[in-house]
């Protein structure tokens, strides 16, 4: 039995050359939640970005698989690839300030697709907006319907995008960072809710974050990613309990923790990142041998 | 007029895949040279006197046309005077325009544009009032209009043009300079310890000077422009000096008879209005630290 | 806040409008060939002199002059014309239609080619297609409409002559309109072989006008297509199923489009003070020929009453433009 | 005392709302600050956006002028003293800003950059002294070279510091100067700040929106929200027991890399 999202051996690479993922595997079922962590560059937003396809057009897939509800999505044609995506998955972007059109009303802007790519009626479409507002915790649906994005707080609108995400009932949710523009009080309150509807509506859902703290969260698996490669790939609670790569293990030691003085805030060892450039370079030299 | 040219501004934003190469500033430059020496030489490199009429030899075709005379290399028009001859003589003009008329525009309307957009207050409102004005004139009559006013000759022509074209060079000035003023490292330099006429000198101006070097090579071009049509509406020098201008508007007239009176100016003009504008942009392209 | 913004532009449009209004008139009265010298015929006397200057009211002082020009203004008597002795409103208005039309069919030109080479770079981007229609772009916007103009005159005039490039219609037509809207009429009309002729006439100044203007609306449509189409909210949109072309109109455009859209309203100004030397090379009879007939001729209130209607023309211009931006944009709508 | 500040308000026009005519009304963004910073001290300044805190920074090295209430540096009164009497004492307080992109003039190479405020104090030997500082902040000296765009994110915050110490100052501000970074570079970053306090014997405020960075470098934290300080306790005493609702609210909100950690 395939799971819900399977990624297998994906490789990206820039149009002149660079590699930006090197065969990457991962799979992620109904319910669960994948975290992918690393530092900037490290890739792991390109990975969300290759399954909805929406690379930066300088780049593109070399090779490998993505299925998603049993079909490779790479073996279909662009518009056949794009009408699948757009039922089954969807997307809670990084930033809340541009991810809504600023010259259109938010009930148009969550019932638009509905009416206009899925073919449900006006009303209809305008009953589940409205109930998909109260079910992110919006106080005055109606009013924010009818409001213009910057007219709602980041908090606001991140809701607003967390319900549009969910709109269609997607069974696959990529969040891409999606409270790193945020103050911690209303990280806290976001991450609360995409977990609470993640649960409900039984989604695979993958997380991308730079934030170990975030991960230990909301996570139930995670894969931690170095310069487009999968380090370590684990289980959440065993993770923390005992990373197995070093590297792992000096990015947990370099994030931030005020409850322990002594901990915390340790440079990744130039020694460690000695060992991942010599993996790099073997699998290099493996891939093209 | 030149509407093509007043819009600076986007010029910053122009797609990332333009040609790096230096070769259009080689192209650019190579022509401007060549009119700067043939501009310099005219008096003693001029197969003909420029104002020499021979009626007998009028509108003479160019060397390659059946019927045309040695020593008249691109013919000659209606009055027999010869054309390549005119040409070298009204480059001289139309090159002394452009770099007087450009620089002493580029330095009036910049030097107002960066008090403008860096001091603000009451300098800036009437600055932007006087710029409002300005907008509100049609830019070819206005040149027309105070010709007209002034006089002829060359001395007006660069007035008309700093009068007219200064609001250029303040508007992208001051808006750039705006722009610059809200960044952290002139809060820098004010937490250094630089003072504020000191900070807009040392710091700003570096920042704006690709920006103004851009604009001087447009304004010339413009310059160059601007002198053609006030000839080409017979007011700029005396009228039988050859300009470029003058002596397209003669070829209008005749352009069925002699078309090589209207093609060859035509030309000229086409090719150093281009240089122009591409000069600034190929020495930006070549020189910018932040592009390079 | 929309009256409040409206009722600052209009106070600041009048405050330019007195502004062009003066600076007109001292440029004038500073002018050192006497006009009246220039009118008088062959052997007039000191007596017929003072009796023009006071017949014209060039005895008064400067000062007393504006306001009596500035009080007649209002009531919409620019005076009479010194070469045409007719009155310059009159003048003024019969040719205003010409040049209207010659700049609005120009703009139209400039809109659809610029807006279709901004939409195809912008779906063909990264190709040789976007290069070759940037390297066009910087071209056509680096020549002036004055060039064009002379362009098309030999290309269109003399090698292919396929187009008219002298006049505003043929003198053999019968015109018998009641306005000098002959474009307008022509088509309330049916005639279409003067509609055709006058298109004819028109085509080559206008594209001329147009070519630059073109060249930069593509230019910067094209960018800020580029630039919303890497905004979080249209990547979001590619994702919901949506095909790249509904994507591109429906998500990408409205947003490009309000930038695009004060940069026209300027450059549309431009284009209109193009048209004062493009009838002059293409023989148009419109108001900027006119124009610089007064000039030459010195005829001091046609030129009043010609730059006065041009800068009020601009100003509305502007204003309206401001004000689209307004409505068009939820933000300052809403504030 | 390095710093004695109290009841300090500052208020800035609103021009979103301006009437025609008339002034714009006033928005208040600090709202009566009082607190003391003993020297060679380290003090956090935390809050979340719209607290005011980068607006307190900067009024503290004179970037904005208070509207009302005093800072005194060192004893001196500078709330509302002119550019010309600031300047010598300008040197003594030195500021790193947030997005080094934009604090470092683009055309301008690093050398310069560093250079340029010691030429402004007098100071003689500058190219000198830009390249021990750049080597202070563990760059190479062939940086002095380069331009800010050819530098990576982490490279040019040192770079800021560089131009901070460089004048030899008794106090920095450091305004959210690890915010942008990377965790491992954020990690670095601090580290060099700790060990150049230490050894320049320096005061410093550090103003962030995150109390875990906080932790490690402060001894004293401010904490604001809306203008208003809420709580001002020396760090150990505020992550062990907060006094203050919101200080706890932010505290249990950040989210430690445990999955034991209480977060619901």
């Amino acid at each position: 039995m395939i799971a819900y999202l399977s990624i297998r051996n994906l490789s990206v690479s820039l149009s002149n050359g660079p590699e930006i993922l090197r065969s990457i595997s991962l799979d992620v079922d109904a319910g669960e939640v994948h975290g992918l962590v690393g530092e900037s560059g490290a890739g792991k937003s390109i990975i969300g970005k290759s399954v909805l396809g929406i690379l930066p057009r300088a780049m593109g897939i070399t090779s490998g698989e993505i299925w998603l509800d049993g079909v490779n999505l790479l073996s279909l044609s662009v518009a056949q690839r794009r009408r699948r995506i757009g039922a089954l998955a969807a997307l809670i972007p990084q930033d809340p300030l541009t991810a809504l059109n600023p010259s259109r009303r938010i009930g148009p802007q969550i019932t638009r697709r509905l009416v206009g790519i899925l073919g449900w009626s006006k009303s209809a479409a305008q009953a589940r907006a409205l109930e998909l507002l109260k079910e992110v915790h919006i106080e005055n649906p109606e009013h924010v319907m009818r409001s213009y994005p910057h007219e709602l707080s980041g908090g606001m609108r991140q809701r607003v995008l967390i319900a549009s995400a969910f709109a269609a009932e997607p069974k696959l949710i990529i969040a891409d960072e999606p409270t790193t523009a945020l103050d911690v009080t209303v990280q806290k309150q976001i991450l609360r809710l995409v977990g609470e509807m993640q649960a409900r509506h039984r989604t695979a859902l993958l997380f991308v974050t730079h934030d170990l703290g975030v991960v230990s969260k909301v996570c139930d698996h995670l894969s931690v990613l170095y310069a487009g490669m999968i380090v370590e790939k684990s289980q959440m609670r065993s993770f923390f309990a005992a990373p197995s790569h070093p590297y792992s293990r000096a990015l947990l030691a370099a994030s931030p923790k005020y409850d322990d003085l002594s901990g915390g805030l340790v440079p990744v060892p130039q020694a460690v990142i000695d060992q991942l450039d010599g993996e790099i370079t073997a699998f290099d030299k493996g891939s093209r041998t | 007029m030149l509407c093509s040219i007043q819009s600076y501004a986007m010029r910053d934003t122009r797609s990332e895949i333009r040609p790096k190469l230096g070769i259009r500033l080689w192209l650019c430059g190579g022509w401007l040279f060549c009119l700067v020496l043939g501009a310099l030489f005219a008096p003693w490199i001029s197969p003909q006197d420029p104002l020499a009429q021979d009626l007998f030899a009028a509108r003479l075709p160019p060397f390659w046309v059946a019927g045309s005379e040695p020593g008249f290399w691109l013919g000659t028009d209606s009055l027999g005077r010869d054309v390549l001859s005119r040409m070298l003589h009204g480059a001289r003009l139309a090159l002394i325009v452009a770099f007087i008329a450009g620089t002493l525009t580029c330095l009036i309307g910049s030097t107002l544009g960066i008090f403008a957009g860096y001091y603000q207050g009451w300098a800036d409102r009437v600055i932007s009032r006087f710029i409002d004005i300005w907008m509100a004139f049609p830019p070819v009559l206005f040149a027309i209009l105070l010709i007209a006013v002034i006089g002829t000759g060359m001395t007006s022509i660069i007035i008309a043009i700093i009068i007219i074209d200064w609001t250029r060079f303040t508007r992208v000035v001051r808006a750039e300079t705006m722009s610059q003023s809200v960044m952290d490292y002139i809060a820098s330099a004010q937490v250094a310890g630089r003072g504020k006429f000191s900070t807009m000198v040392s710091e700003i101006l570096p920042n704006l000077l690709p920006t103004i070097v851009v604009l001087l090579s447009l304004e010339m071009g413009i310059a160059v422009i601007v002198e053609a049509i006030l000839s080409f509406v017979n007011l700029s020098i005396s009228t039988d000096s050859p300009t470029w201008g003058g002596m397209i508007a003669e070829g209008r007239i005749s352009i069925h008879q002699a078309w090589w009176v209207l093609v060859f100016p035509l030309i000229a003009l086409f090719l150093t209005v281009l240089s122009f504008s591409q000069f600034g942009e190929g020495l930006k392209d070549r020189f910018d630290p932040v592009l390079r | 806040m929309l009256s409040r913004i409206l009722f600052t532009r209009l106070l600041s449009t009048a405050v330019t409008l007195m502004g062009v209004a003066v600076i007109v008139f001292v440029i004038i009265r500073v002018v050192p060939g006497n006009p009246i010298a220039m009118m008088l015929p062959p052997g007039a006397t000191d007596a017929d002199i003072e009796r023009l200057k006071a017949f014209y009211g060039f005895d008064k002082s400067i000062l007393e002059q504006f306001i009596v020009w500035l009080a007649n203004v209002l009531q919409g008597d620019f005076g009479n014309s010194i070469s045409l002795r007719q009155p310059v409103s009159s003048l003024v208005l019969g040719r205003l239609p010409a040049t209207l039309e010659l700049s609005i069919f120009a703009l139209l030109m400039a809109v659809l080619i610029g807006g279709g080479l901004a939409l195809i770079g912008t779906r063909s981007r990264g190709t040789a297609t976007e290069a070759a229609i940037d390297v066009t772009n910087g071209m056509a916007l680096s020549i002036p409409d004055f060039l064009w103009g002379l362009f098309f005159i030999l290309m269109f005039g003399v090698l292919l002559p396929i187009f008219h490039i002298s006049g505003r219609i043929s003198p053999s037509l019968n015109l018998d309109f009641s306005t000098n809207f002959y474009l307008v009429e022509s088509l309330l009309r049916l005639r279409f072989d003067i509609f055709m002729d006058l298109i004819g006439h028109m085509f080559m100044p206008a594209l001329a006008l147009a070519i630059p203007l073109a060249a930069i609306i593509a230019q910067l449509l094209k960018q800020s297509l580029k630039e919303s189409m890497n905004l979080d909210y249209v990547t979001l949109a590619r994702t919901k199923g949506y095909s790249e072309y509904q994507v591109i109109i429906k998500e990408a455009l409205p947003n490009a489009v309000l930038p695009t859209l004060t940069l026209v309203g300027v450059q549309f100004t431009f284009l209109i003070g193009g048209t004062v030397i493009i009838e002059r090379l293409f023989s148009y009879e419109g108001l900027g020929n006119m124009a610089i007939d007064a000039v030459i001729n010195r005829d001091l209130p046609l030129i009043q009453g010609i730059v006065i209607l041009f800068a009020a023309l601009f100003t509305v211009i502007n204003l309206v433009v401001d004000m689209m931006y307004v409505v068009l944009n939820p933000k300052l709508r809403h504030a | 005392m390095m710093y004695e500040v109290r009841d300090l308000q500052l208020s800035l026009p609103d021009m979103v709302r301006k009437p025609l005519l008339g002034p714009a009304p006033k928005i208040d963004i600090l709202k009566g600050i009082s607190f003391d910073l003993p020297k060679k001290s380290v003090l956090g300044i935390v809050g979340g956006s719209g607290s005011g805190k980068s607006t307190l920074g900067r009024t503290m090295v004179r970037l904005l002028e208070p509207s009302a209430g005093h800072i005194k540096f060192d004893g001196q009164d500078v709330s509302h003293m002119g550019e010309e009497k600031l300047r010598p004492l300008r040197r003594r307080f030195q500021m790193i800003f947030q997005d080094p992109m934009s604090s470092l003039n683009p055309r301008q190479r690093i050398g310069r950059i560093i250079a340029a405020p010691l030429e402004l104090h007098g100071w003689d030997n500058v190219a000198q002294r830009a390249i021990e500082a750049l080597v202070m902040v563990g760059l190479p000296e062939s940086f002095a070279k380069r331009y800010p765009h050819e530098l990576s994110g982490g490279q040019r915050q040192r770079v800021g510091i560089a131009r901070a110490i460089a004048l030899q100052p008794e106090f920095i501000l450091a305004d959210e100067i690890v915010s942008g970074l990377d965790v491992s570079s954020q990690a670095q970053v601090l580290i060099l700040l700790e060990d150049l306090v230490r050894e320049l014997d320096l005061t410093l405020a550090f103003v962030s929106h995150d109390l875990s960075v906080v932790r490690r470098l402060c001894d004293q934290v401010i904490v604001m929200r809306e203008g208003l300080i809420v709580e001002n306790a020396p760090t150990a005493t505020l992550f062990t027991s907060p006094q203050d609702d919101y200080t706890k609210e932010l505290l249990a909100a950040i989210p430690l890399p445990d999955p034991d950690q209480p977060f619901n």
